[in-house]
């Protein structure tokens, strides 16, 4: 393998794992209010339908991707509404999300399966892309790659260095403390889910109008449940959450690269390679018992109902 | 005079615009020559697996008097609800199983693949050309070895890099691939798969890549060289026709380019001209017969020949290829 | 005290509050001076915490006014309270263990008022020098022992310079020595002007730092009175009615043969925020009752949680039952053997909410109701009828679900349920925590009878006049150290409480180094 | 006005109600839909829910589609009573079909009668082995069973169709990734003349029944149900969370690998990449849809069964999009969650003028 290869192949980790890096930093700050939402793979699937409807009725990309964050925030707001005010069980709802999401992005993208449009073109940003090797990785994609360098910027200060950030902690540490000092849980929460709904959404566009670019059912591929592992992998740290989707990234390339260079280990086999990764890297994380429940927002998963506060 | 009812069973969806979608203008051609005289249905998104069976029989039990089933993972379910309709005939595609009311249809892509590769390798400047293939089954392997050879034919130094995504269609899958091809010197893409995702991928970085099973010029007017579109209207309205007049029999039926079942469509006027006259007189030789692609001596790629010299493969033969050609560095994989 | 003229400070008018079943608060009307410290007393269940969430905007009532300062208020939330100056400490506290300190006490302040204080770790070293708190701001709450989490929580109070404090039952998580120094504190507050609104059950407490008290009983006002003109013993009459008199002085016993033992058990914490126990040695005999003291937090939980097998950790030669090592033992096996457990946590751990008491009592009692893996659930029924007849408990039959009994009722039944399985040791948290006078006797007498029975029991209770009347040895923990034993008789609660705040430690760490 | 309040105790009736509540509204929602796409709504429904079981040919088919349904939700109905978030049951099949496949072929030329006893045996050792290492990882490792779960669906399905391109491959099937077929002997038999219906769906109704009995008459089902309802109570009283835990993911497991390898040795008849459209995730509302009640799950697979017919003859008599039925069970599953919201709260109709 010669330098230039790897280059590309990083340059090809970044691109693959942007979606990833999308979902994931939603997520994170969801699960960081206290709220599992599995239903990151429903989300996705209607910010990538709805996001390249728009762009190629309107003609206009930015639509798309607005569209497809607005998208995102109403699939979540179902979700929003059954889990905290209905009370419903995280995991099932999100489930159900997941399922709706898959079947009604098909529905409503019927038509349009197989049309394509002309996708965001790569922006090279002068004097950074200059750099040797460096400029080439990271300083010659398209605008959603540096939106998501943006974002993941925005949270590390949001989450580590302002008031929101800990306000957040608090209610995901322990929403029944937040509530009597005065925080309003619910709020805080329905603000995380949906701002985790809008970055699934975004994650959704970016498949639909950057990576292939075009509309195909189910195109998500599973890159919702990965995020989702790559958030227990982060422990839950937004900095690491880029860190471990570059390196998803990677491993879901590695084995078409590798049959390129000549490997013969059959494709079928390679293919496993994410999927056993995510397995060994859950099986590192979790190892280290104590220190994930020390990481973990302490009232992940659990319902909170302010009328009933004792 | 009542209409012939006729049922297709899809595998995808319609609007792939790759196999299924080519199916399904198959069956609007067939509706349009016809025009009255046919009914037609179809199922898309239908699983290979339990439901299959469930689907055909209810298409049977619906009363269509001719149902195409086109997809590998139907044989056996056709044959199976056959035996309980004997009134009603099936044809399958890509299969092999052939029984009194059954016929199987095949195409012969690798005669597209060997115009494919005759251009690869003429356009190629880095000697390296890639090939996405689907699953390793006989057919891509075939096709693998036609593009090789025909390559190898007019460019000797050429090299072929060969990656498999275990799909038929999976855009994100196959534009990964195409990246990762074309990050090792691939600069022509040829695609065993049916999403317009590796065309673009070319598109994006100024690279070659040629279309398949439809036309797929739209989504790459500067890489697209020319696409290998699968035309099944004439089939269709043939099986119809014999089984309106009651001649249809059971048959195992190869169509290629003599029969305009496979087609060459939109050569990208941007090619050298010498490029367009080998694309052209290439596929006419196939067309008239004068140029047969498995003509011996061939060995494989272990050194062992496999087709003595002067002897064209057989369907048959064709049909069980499972090695490949002198030159292809890897190995067939599983 | 301050003089009658002054425009009052807080002035609630006919509080109502109902719950679904239950009316917490029913038209209280009280009225609180400047520098006034006033107790709320009542039993449990009184509504003393509704009626103080009430003023602090956590819950809003149905009914009734509040005026502040002679002015009509509506406090809709705590950040109103907050800006009024109303402070509040949590009967359970709401701090942030992840955060800290001053992390915790920026989240209550707003913008303005954080812009006003300027350095927020800086006012809080000030401040704590002022009051003598000794609370450092860049800390991490999780570090914190209970005494100091307290503190912290009033510091939260303090920062925003509040005219009304509310504190629910500050002193039940503190040593004596830490409830002095609260005193302290609340004494110069009052000083300078600061009402406090004071929760407590002890009695003591009240006589000695409150200038009025306001009783109540299921949801009313029911007397007043000037506390300092009081005895504990006339207060409690007030508060329960006819019922109390309930100091009856046991007998103590001596225990015959040791049945458990516990040595040199020393375990790192499983929790993050957990205490890890230290060489801990101890022996319970049968036909008494062990004592075990203690503030919450510093080790009852896990030695409970190693002794019942629920922390699945093996230390095969720490326990002993009998002659039989059980430290390796599954939780189910030692109860097979004659272990039986009250726990603290009475819904959701003690018993199942949604399940029925007929499937409460399988939930522990299953010797004889399970045949070849089958469980006889008219056996058990029958079982559970006269358990809840023998130990009076109010409840609509063995289907109720457990969730629907009142917290001492339900307690009953637990206790009930385990006393019925005859064990050899019983280990018992907290027996009466949160239950009524009545109830109390009860538990109290169903756990005397059992030690007579030749039963050995542990017992752990943060409540030491409880610990004073049941046993017969007792013993203090401490950051996960255990004091020496001794006899009830031979001691008194300043030596317990000072065990409780650690005094025995350095002996014992010597000890075990030598 | 009105006004949510919650229940002093929760309603038994909605506990019922609440399933066929969600469907009443499912179908109401299905009904606007189609009007919105221009097809009639009575028809439409007329297809999808009645259509289905007009004949005994299509009745027969309904019994054929429920089966690997009923076997993988009655398993999940266990794991979930327990509180193990087992997504797995998809990746379960495929491994039983992948195992019973592998025996069957074994056996392709016997003629023992032990044949398929052994096939069905090797399926459900396959499903169990398939979820017993997520369960390893998770009790040893503390991974989320959820993550690890859906994972090994993955892996399951690359698995599987490695083995159909290489090692199971019907050496005389053209290269092409199927298995060859199996001998009769190995081939589940089927129960009634001229229709697919075989004995593996006898087996998935006995699971359910099983299922049931477990749960509610041993002792093993009550600390399942207190170790799913309260983990601290059943910490507390003793029970073992290991072995609850073991017990029930094999269980679902070995349902889930006799759902497999029915599907090869009943319908299929060979092992094929294809041998579920998605059962193991459906199967999931199907386990929510019968309450975690094993015999909830055999009417709630039954509709679900006669959901999926009628998708393809909604396609077929009228041209609407398979998509629509998947929409629909993540709809009916909205539903069924916000019904069981009024298990423990009502609504009060109160009188304006009261305030
Ligand atoms: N959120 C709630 N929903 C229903 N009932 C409640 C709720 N909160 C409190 N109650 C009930 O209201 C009554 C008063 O409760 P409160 O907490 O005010 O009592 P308390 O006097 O503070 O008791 P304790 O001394 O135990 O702290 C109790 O019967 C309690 O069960
Ligand atoms: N959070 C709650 N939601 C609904 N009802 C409650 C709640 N808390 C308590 N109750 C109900 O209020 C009633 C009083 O319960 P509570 O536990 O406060 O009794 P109590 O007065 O403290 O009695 P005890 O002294 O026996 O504990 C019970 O019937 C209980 O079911
Ligand atoms: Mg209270
Ligand atoms: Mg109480």
């Amino acid at each position: 393998m010669d330098a230039d290869l790897i280059v590309q192949i990083l340059f090809a980790a970044i691109k693959t794992g942007t979606p990833l890096l999308f979902i994931a930093l939603g997520e994170v700050i969801c699960e960081k209010s206290g709220v599992l939402n599995l239903g990151q793979e429903g989300m996705m699937l209607m910010g990538a339908v709805v996001g390249f409807l728009a762009a190629y009725g309107s003609g206009n990309m930015g639509f798309g991707i607005i569209a497809a964050m607005v998208m995102g925030s109403i699939m979540s707001l179902i979700f929003a509404v059954l889990v905290l005010h209905i009370g419903a069980n995280q995991v099932a709802t999100g489930l159900a999300l997941t399922i709706f999401g898959t079947g009604l992005s098909a529905f409503i993208g019927a038509d349009f399966v197989g049309q394509t449009i002309q996708g965001f073109q790569p922006i090279a940003i002068p004097l950074l892309s200059d750099i040797p090797y460096v400029g080439q990785i990271l300083f010659s994609h398209d605008i959603l790659v540096y939106f998501s360098f943006f974002m993941t910027a925005l949270l590390v200060y949001v989450v580590n260095k302002t008031r929101i950030g800990l306000t957040l902690k608090a209610v995901g540490e322990n929403p029944h403390a937040a509530n009597a000092i005065g925080i309003k849980v619910l709020r805080v929460r329905y603000l995380a889910v949906m701002f985790g709904g809008a970055m699934a959404g975004t994650a959704g566009a970016y498949m639909s109008l950057v990576y292939t670019p075009m509309w195909v059912e189910g195109m998500t591929a599973g890159r919702g449940w990965i995020a989702l592992a790559l958030v227990v992998f982060a422990s839950w740290r937004v900095g690491r959450i880029m860190l471990g989707a570059y390196l998803f990234g990677l491993a879901s390339i590695m084995h078409l690269v590798l049959q390129g260079l000549g490997w013969s280990i059959s494709p079928n086999l390679l293919a496993m390679l994410p999927y056993v990764a995510t397995v060994v890297v859950m099986v590192i994380i979790g190892a280290d018992h104590f220190k994930e429940k020390l990481l973990a927002p302490r009232s992940l998963g659990k319902p909170f109902d302010p009328r009933n506060m004792a | 005079e009542d209409p012939l009812k006729v049922g297709f069973v899809y595998v995808g969806p319609v609007g792939d615009l790759g196999w299924s979608y080519e199916h399904d203008l198959g069956r609007k051609g067939l509706e349009e020559y016809f025009g009255d005289k046919v009914e037609t249905t179809f199922v898309e998104n239908v699983p290979e697996g339990a439901d299959a069976e469930r689907v055909i029989t209810q298409l049977a039990k619906a009363g269509n008097d001719l149902i195409f089933t086109t997809s590998f993972g139907f044989m056996n379910p056709t044959i199976k609800v056959a035996k309980r309709f004997p009134n009603v005939t099936f044809e399958h595609a890509t299969g092999y199983k052939l029984s009194k009311n059954v016929g199987t249809y095949v195409l012969r892509t690798y005669e597209g693949r060997y115009v494919s590769g005759t251009a690869a390798g003429m356009m190629t400047k880095t000697d390296t050309i890639g090939y996405i293939g689907s699953f390793p089954i006989p057919e891509v392997i075939r096709d693998i070895n036609s593009t090789f050879m025909a390559a190898k034919s007019v460019n000797p130094n050429v090299k072929m890099k060969i990656v498999w995504v275990n799909s038929w269609y999976d855009p994100g899958k196959e534009t990964d691939a195409a990246n990762a091809l074309m990050d090792q010197g691939v600069d022509v893409l040829i695609q065993h798969t049916d999403s317009p995702a590796p065309l673009i991928a070319a598109e994006k970085r100024g690279l070659r890549a040629i279309g398949q099973a439809s036309d797929m010029s739209q989504f790459a007017p500067e890489a697209h060289m020319f696409s290998v579109r699968d035309n099944w209207t004439p089939y269709y309205i043939n099986i119809a026709k014999n089984v309106m007049d009651k001649t249809w029999e059971p048959k195992d039926y190869w169509g290629g380019f003599a029969d305009e079942i496979l087609t060459i469509e939109s050569i990208n006027p941007n090619l050298p001209e010498a490029v367009k006259a080998k694309i052209s007189s290439t596929f006419a030789a196939i067309k008239s017969g004068e140029l047969k692609p498995f003509t011996g001596p061939i060995k494989d790629n272990k050194g062992n020949l496999v087709v003595k010299a002067g002897h064209s493969m057989t369907d048959v033969e064709l049909a069980q290829v499972n090695w490949y050609v002198e030159g292809i560095t890897d190995e067939v994989p599983h | 005290m301050k003089t009658h003229n002054l425009v009052s400070r807080l002035e609630l008018a006919n509080i109502t509050k109902q719950y679904p079943g239950c009316l917490a608060n029913d038209r209280i009307s009280i009225t609180l001076m400047p520098g006034e410290i006033h107790a709320l007393l009542g039993e449990n269940g009184a509504g003393k915490s509704t009626l103080v969430k009430t003023i602090y905007g956590v819950v809003s009532p149905d009914k009734g006014d509040i005026i502040w300062n002679g002015r009509e208020v509506n406090i809709k939330s705590p950040s109103i309270a907050r800006d009024l100056g109303i402070g509040m400490v949590f009967q359970h506290f709401s701090l942030f263990e992840t955060l800290t300190v001053s992390q915790n006490i920026e989240l209550c302040l707003s913008k303005s008022q954080l812009n006003n204080i300027g350095d927020l770790a800086q006012r809080i070293i000030q401040l704590s020098e002022e009051y003598g708190l000794n609370v450092d701001p860049s800390r991490y709450v999780h570090s914190l022992s209970i005494g100091e989490r307290q503190r912290v929580e009033i510091m939260r109070c303090l920062v925003q310079s509040v005219k009304l404090l509310i504190l629910d039952e500050p002193t039940s998580v503190l040593t004596p020595q830490e409830v002095a120094g609260l005193f302290n504190v609340l004494r110069t507050l009052s000083k300078e002007g600061c009402s406090i609104l004071f929760i407590s059950h002890k009695l003591h407490e009240v006589t000695e730092v409150c200038h009025k008290a306001t009783i109540l009983r299921g949801g009313k006002v029911v007397d007043t009175c000037v506390p300092s003109e009081e005895t504990p013993a006339t207060i409690a009459k007030m508060m329960v009615g006819d019922l109390a008199d309930q100091d009856a002085g046991y007998s103590k016993k001596e225990g015959t043969v040791e049945v458990f033992n516990v040595s040199d058990l020393s375990l790192p914490s499983k929790q993050p925020f957990g205490t890890a126990l230290k060489n801990i040695n101890f022996d319970l005999k049968a036909g008494e009752i062990l004592g075990i003291a203690g503030v919450a937090g510093n080790g009852q939980d896990e030695l409970m949680a190693i002794i019942s097998g629920e922390d699945e950790r093996n230390v095969k030669n720490a326990l002993t039952l009998g002659k039989l090592k059980i430290g390796h033992l599954h939780a189910g096996e030692r109860r097979q053997l004659g272990m039986a457990y009250v726990p603290e946590e009475r819904l959701g751990r003690g018993a199942v909410p949604d399940m029925s008491l007929t499937e409460n009592t399988l939930l522990t009692h299953s010797t004889g109701f399970v045949k070849n893996g089958l469980v006889q659930w008219q056996s058990i029924k029958e079982y559970t009828t006269e358990l809840i007849g023998k130990y009076k408990v109010k409840c609509h039959g063995e289907f109720s679900e457990a969730q629907s009994l009142s917290g001492g009722n339900l307690q009953k039944f637990i206790m009930g349920r385990e006393i019925g399985q005859h064990p050899k040791v019983l280990i018992c948290a907290h027996p009466t925590w949160g239950v009524d006078v009545g109830a109390a006797l009860a538990i109290h007498q169903a756990l005397l009878e059992l030690r007579d029975e030749g039963a050995a029991i542990l017992l752990i209770s943060e409540d030491i006049d409880e610990l004073f009347l049941l046993a017969d040895r007792m013993a203090a923990v401490c950051d996960g150290y255990l004091s020496p034993l001794v006899k009830t008789e031979e001691t008194n609660i300043d030596q317990i409480g000072q065990w409780m705040a650690g005094t025995f430690i350095n002996t014992a760490v010597q000890e075990a180094q030598a | 006005m009105i006004r949510i309040q919650a229940r002093t105790e929760p309603s038994s009736l909605m506990k019922v109600a609440s399933p066929l509540l969600a469907i009443v509204l499912t179908l109401i929602f299905g009904a606007i839909l189609f009007s919105a796409i221009g097809k009639s709504p009575v028809q439409a429904l007329h297809v999808l829910l009645i259509a289905p079981l007009a004949d005994s040919y299509n009745i027969g088919e309904m019994f054929v589609k429920m089966g690997p349904l009923l076997l993988c939700a009655v398993g999940l109905s266990l794991c979930y009573r327990a509180n193990m978030w087992n997504i797995g049951a998809e990746g379960q099949l495929l491994a039983g079909a992948l195992g019973g496949s592998a025996m069957a072929l074994y056996f392709i030329d016997s003629e023992s009668v032990f044949a398929l006893p052994i096939t069905l045996l090797a399926g459900i050792i396959s499903g169990m082995a398939w979820a017993a290492v997520p369960t390893f990882l998770k009790l040893r490792y503390n991974s989320n069973l959820i993550l690890t779960t859906i994972m090994f669906n993955y892996i399951a399905l690359y698995l599987l169709i490695w083995s159909v391109h290489g090692p199971l491959r019907d050496p005389d099937g053209y290269g092409f990734p199927e298995s060859a077929l199996f001998s009769d002997i190995t081939l589940l038999p089927t129960l009634f003349e001229g229709s697919r219906i075989h004995l593996g769906i006898l087996f998935a109704i006995i699971s359910g029944i099983i299922g049931w009995f477990i749960l509610s008459k041993t002792h093993l089902g009550f600390q399942i149900r207190v170790f799913g309802a309260d983990e601290p109570a059943a910490r507390y009283a003793g029970f073992s969370s290991k072995k609850l835990s073991w017990f029930v993911m094999l269980f679902a497991g070995a349902l889930a690998g006799l759902a497999g390898v029915s599907e090869t040795t009943g319908p299929i008849g060979q092992l094929t990449p294809n041998i579920s459209p998605g059962y193991g995730y459906s199967a999931i509302i199907v386990a929510y849809l019968g309450r975690l009640h094993p015999i909830g799950a055999i009417i709630a697979a039954m509709f679900m069964a006669v959901l999926y017919m009628g998708g393809d003859l909604a396609q077929i008599e009228m041209g609407i999009p398979v998509a629509v039925i998947s929409m629909f069970q993540g709809v009916l599953l909205f539903f069924l969650l916000a019904c069981d919201f009024f298990i423990n709260n009502r609504l009060t109709f109160t009188n304006q003028a009261t305030n």
